[in-house]
């Protein structure tokens, strides 16, 4: 099978929708000379309507995509995480709540594409990690692709969604390589990954840990260490955030007993404490031991490479809250 | 070429249908049968009425929390919006949206905004597709004096202008946000002469009169058919009520005098837009009288609609969230 | 004792502090007007300077607060929470960050005010309860009074405070009135409420029940009902949710054995998300029942008060949960 | 009245500075040694020298993104500067900040902003303050012709000019953002061209000679000063180097050309300073020569000391979090 990137998959699920339908189109800052690294080559094949170079206005070009959407348009928007805050209006007061505040006549079917730099120096203002933000907030879907499999399947399910779709690119998943399958050699000729259905990355027995965007990454490593002492746990990644795969972190605990999350968005109100939740809610009685958040200290995230490492989770963080669980 | 009579007296219905729409509104408010949040469009009929005349049924428009006079003025039904202001399910968002949020996707309203100015971005959005799909609607958009200031505006003209998309910004000056002057808030004397800044043209005209709303916009519209991108246009105008049903207390504040109301309570839109027709032989005022009756006669009835429509079932909270 | 109404209350702290420190001023659409009823004749006595009526335009006059507080000004912004989304940028990357990013250098203190209106027909565009959005970004402190003597000591509190402060003032506590002691009959002379302290609203033996915002005061009528059938619950309103004071929470759970939290907020990512997974993972060994959240309704807020009153927590609501928890 | 030697040769100094101290931070970026992004303003050093040169220590400044010639020029030390780049603890904000975050509180730097635009309120704010106040010192802010487009600018002119507040809006036309050219993002010829829309002076300068800058900027800044408002600088300029450091791969990109670049580096800030003051006979060439001596010193230095100075210790993470 083809061995590639993660932002080659995001780029193939985009250049293949783009083939498919004349409707889905491109929007963002710098596009066009592919500055992240997923647009290379587009405008030349699709022109100035489909590859849209904006001014540095997202409040406004968030706006303009989903005012797009609702007569027949079907925008990719490219931006970073970072720059949510300043688009955040059109996100939650139009595309989260139109089709619901006017009685189901609108459809949105916005993607955004957001990039989240993790310990690379980027500091406080490139730093976030908002996808629970947007889990929140009612009328938006939330997905958090963690391979190049998963990217471009999601991608592609997320632009043929008709609702808004937020893509979270972790800047751990990014760099990831990985198996993608050529279309010829897929069942229906092409890769569709679909929402709500979480992936078990790793059986096990002993706890289950469930692992959000780069968290994943971070479980695997503990896992390897975790079973030379004869811990086996269970890996868990939800994929899409909303919809959530509840049902499969459910059966899981009640399996093994325990659970750890694993986030490294800030700890506080965090899909880790969301998750924590449901769990404390509807499979208390399964629990043998403490839920355990393994999330990012709740403080900015500083520029030192001395600091900045210390805010994310790490294996051994994971490996320490499993170790808790199992008493 | 001015319009004919047919559109004339259709702009007449409008502004009618509006009005009393509007007091129609006040009174079950007054009595209580209406409790959500109420912004009364009265006394700038001619605003909407004659920007949507030069509209066809494709065209796309979306508005803000003075929401009633919008859809209506570019062909609502009355029962729907009705319906919806007393959280009905015939309304025309199922009882989902209210006052503030009256849309009906069929004949082009995109929606109104209660958060001010978001809708600036929204019809900008759909001049882009406008664009994209080579189709020759336009969009329009209605926003406040106040709105004008917030960001959002500045980036959809810029945006608009650059690419050359067919969208009318329509400013409806009446010369308050709430409680606050435009000559506080805007820092140039008038939201027209930030046109230039975009390199659009930039219009200001006597909102009180609905040919000349009617023509300016009708330009501003076959510019953006053309291809010859966005326009600003800035209807001066007056509102003659309270910001919104149920903030009566902020009359005691002096922000505006009663001498300014009365004087341009003189200017009444539809008083003048009559005036013109009888002065001009278009109509008789019979035939305008008649005109008033039908409207008024088309609110009532929506007015019994609402209150037969029944209200939405509980499982109906659940849905309309996903396409 | 005096009584008085929420928002007499918070006119009142306004005013004490306006008085007490020249830096102290207000800023926001109408407030000369008063239109939500906190500052009237504060025009009058404090002049152009220090009442300020700003276009609307919430980033460019949120930021404006912001930086004058970097030069030893001390803003109280008032506006609603649907605002906010429009004035996130400032508040997320400016006020929340600037502090920590600049290595201590900046002081902020900024108090805004926010109405958060409830079950009275405001529609999805005027009934956000974002707390939770601001809980999770760290740098600003969060605030929730649920009556006139925390809203007025609270208030007081936070605008003397040197950070970034939000208050979120209820529609169900905004109708409330309540004791507030005359400064003359305090041992300080003035209403001072500390952070971080939770109130215990009620001592009860057989569940914590936990109440944000508004939900206390459903908690309260909700223990009514209980109690005539023989049940007590200990309702605890956390008063700040940043701080949060973890630890009152805790001891309760300790001696109940049982949690609910009630948040008329959405349910997910929530700050009862957030305190139930404290709660599951440093009381486990107390619990002795699944832990419940009573909250909002995963959709957008309706407008027709046919469909409104069913998204929020009930009484009813929180006595189902409360007996759920007793088995 | 033109400037005099002291100022002309600080003005000088100041550039060499930021020229040197950017040639290093290019140095240990492509060695490795620097890891963090980092933006370089080597080509546009008369704007901020030129502008700062303008205010007093008093007064004070904001940035962006390109952010380590406006605290230099404002007089910032450059070993603090040097070692929050290395995330060290002896830096400006301890190693908090890094590049894109510079800020010295003690002499008016505000601080730079990676969110871009959103200094601009916050430059706003404190020149509120000012007024507030009844101080006399002013605010200015440095942002782009990308930056320009941003609702936070409009929001702010809108206000500041409302208010007649004394800031300096600086816009740093480069041409760019990134790869997007100012005549595809602002939709008029010149940013400054939108200072009617607000209602205040606006300015364009030659960017590339710091004294026509700084004569512009100290007349917005003695309009300031006396409670007269506002002033839009926008100081056509260029960037020499790449958008931002490991970005190299955009060179590719067709955004601008190599003969515009030469074109551009031909009118070099520092060598069109030194040629006005030798052929003026200000200085002599040999005393240009010392300055930049002095200058790549200094730099050294400060590299000296960056390198020397620890890392945070890891319980620092917790702390400034709370004032
Ligand atoms: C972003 C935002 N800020 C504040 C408000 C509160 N508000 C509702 S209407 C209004 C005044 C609007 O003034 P203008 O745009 O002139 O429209 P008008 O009401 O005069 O028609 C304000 C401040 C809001 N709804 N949205
Ligand atoms: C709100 C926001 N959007 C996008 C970016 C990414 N970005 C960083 S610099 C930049 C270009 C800025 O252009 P300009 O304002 O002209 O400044 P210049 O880099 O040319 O000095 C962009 C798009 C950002 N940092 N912030
Ligand atoms: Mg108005
Ligand atoms: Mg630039």
């Amino acid at each position: 099978m083809p061995i590639m990137t993660y932002m080659a998959a995001i780029a193939e699920a985009t250049r293949e929708e783009m083939e498919r339908d004349e409707a889905v189109y491109l929007m963002g800052e710098d596009i066009r000379a592919s500055i992240y690294g997923a647009s290379a080559g587009l405008h030349a094949i699709f022109g100035d309507d489909r590859v849209i170079d904006t001014p540095l206005s997202e409040n406004g070009f968030f706006g303009a995509a989903i005012g797009s959407s609702l007569v027949g348009q079907r925008p990719i928007v490219e931006t970073v995480t970072s720059f949510f805050w300043v688009g955040m209006d059109q996100m939650i007061s139009q595309a989260a709540k139109m089709r619901y505040m006017f009685g189901g006549q609108a459809t949105l079917p916005v993607t955004w594409r957001a990039r989240m730099f993790y310990a690379r120096g980027a500091a406080a203002h490139h730093s976030d990690r908002n996808y629970n933000i947007f889990m929140s907030t009612p009328g938006l879907k939330v997905i958090c692709p963690t391979n190049p499999y998963d990217a471009k399947g999601l991608m592609k399910t997320a632009v043929r969604d008709n609702n808004p779709c937020l893509i979270f690119e972790d800047g751990i998943a990014i760099s990831s390589r990985g198996e993608v399958p050529a279309n010829e050699d897929l069942p229906g000729g092409e890769l569709l990954v679909p929402f709500g259905e979480a992936r078990i990355v790793r059986a096990g027995t002993d706890c289950t840990v469930v692992g959000i965007a780069g968290g994943v990454a971070h479980a695997e490593d503990a896992a390897k260490v975790l079973e030379q002492e004869g811990i086996s746990i269970e890996i868990i990644d939800p994929r899409t955030l909303v919809p959530l795969d509840k049902q499969t972190i459910l059966t899981s605990v009640e399996k093994t007993g325990r659970l750890v999350v694993v986030d490294p968005a800030h700890e506080v109100c965090s899909a880790a404490s969301e998750i924590s939740s449901i769990v404390a809610q509807e499979a208390f009685w399964s629990l043998q031991a403490p839920i355990m958040k393994v999330a990012a200290e709740q403080v900015n995230v500083p520029y030192s490479p001395a600091l900045e490492p210390l805010v994310y989770p790490t294996p051994e963080r994971v490996i320490n809250a499993v170790k808790h669980t199992m008493g | 070429m001015p319009p004919e009579k047919a559109a004339l007296m259709q702009m007449l219905e409008r502004m009618w249908r509006i009005r009393i729409f509007e007091e129609a509104v006040i009174e079950i408010h007054s009595s209580g049968e209406l409790q959500g949040p109420a912004h009364p469009y009265i006394g700038e009929e001619a605003v909407a009425v004659g920007a949507c005349a030069a509209l066809r049924d494709t065209d796309y428009i979306a508005g803000n929390h003075r929401s009633h006079g919008h859809p209506i003025a570019k062909g609502g039904d009355l029962n729907g919006a009705m319906a919806e202001l007393l959280g009905k399910s015939g309304g025309y968002c199922k009882g989902k949206g209210g006052s503030m949020h009256l849309a009906d996707f069929s004949i082009g309203i995109l929606g109104e905004s209660g958060i001010v100015a978001s809708s600036v971005p929204i019809a900008t959005g759909a001049a882009l597709a406008a664009k994209q799909q080579r189709k020759d609607f336009v969009s329009m958009v209605f926003f406040g004096d106040g709105a004008s200031n917030q960001g959002a505006c500045h980036e959809s003209m810029n945006m608009a202008s650059l690419w050359n998309l067919p969208v009318i910004f329509l400013c409806e000056n009446n010369q308050y946000a709430i409680t606050t002057s435009y000559k506080n808030s805007v820092s140039v004397d008038h939201v027209s002469d930030r046109a230039p800044a975009y390199n659009m043209p930039g219009v200001l005209v006597d909102g009180q009169d609905a040919i000349a709303v009617y023509e300016v916009t009708l330009q501003a519209v076959e510019r953006a058919r053309a291809g010859e991108g966005p326009t600003l246009i800035e209807a001066l105008t007056y509102r003659f009520e309270d910001h919104s049903l149920g903030l009566e207390k902020v009359r005691d504040s002096p922000y505006r005098s009663d001498e300014e109301v009365d004087e341009w309570r003189k200017r009444d839109p539809i008083q003048l837009h009559e005036k013109a027709l009888t002065s001009t032989a278009v109509a008789t005022s019979e035939e305008c009288d008649a005109v008033q009756a039908r409207a008024r006669a088309d609110v009532a009835a929506a007015l019994v609609f609402a209150r037969n429509s029944p209200y939405p079932e509980p499982q109906e909270l659940f849905e309309d969230m996903w396409a």
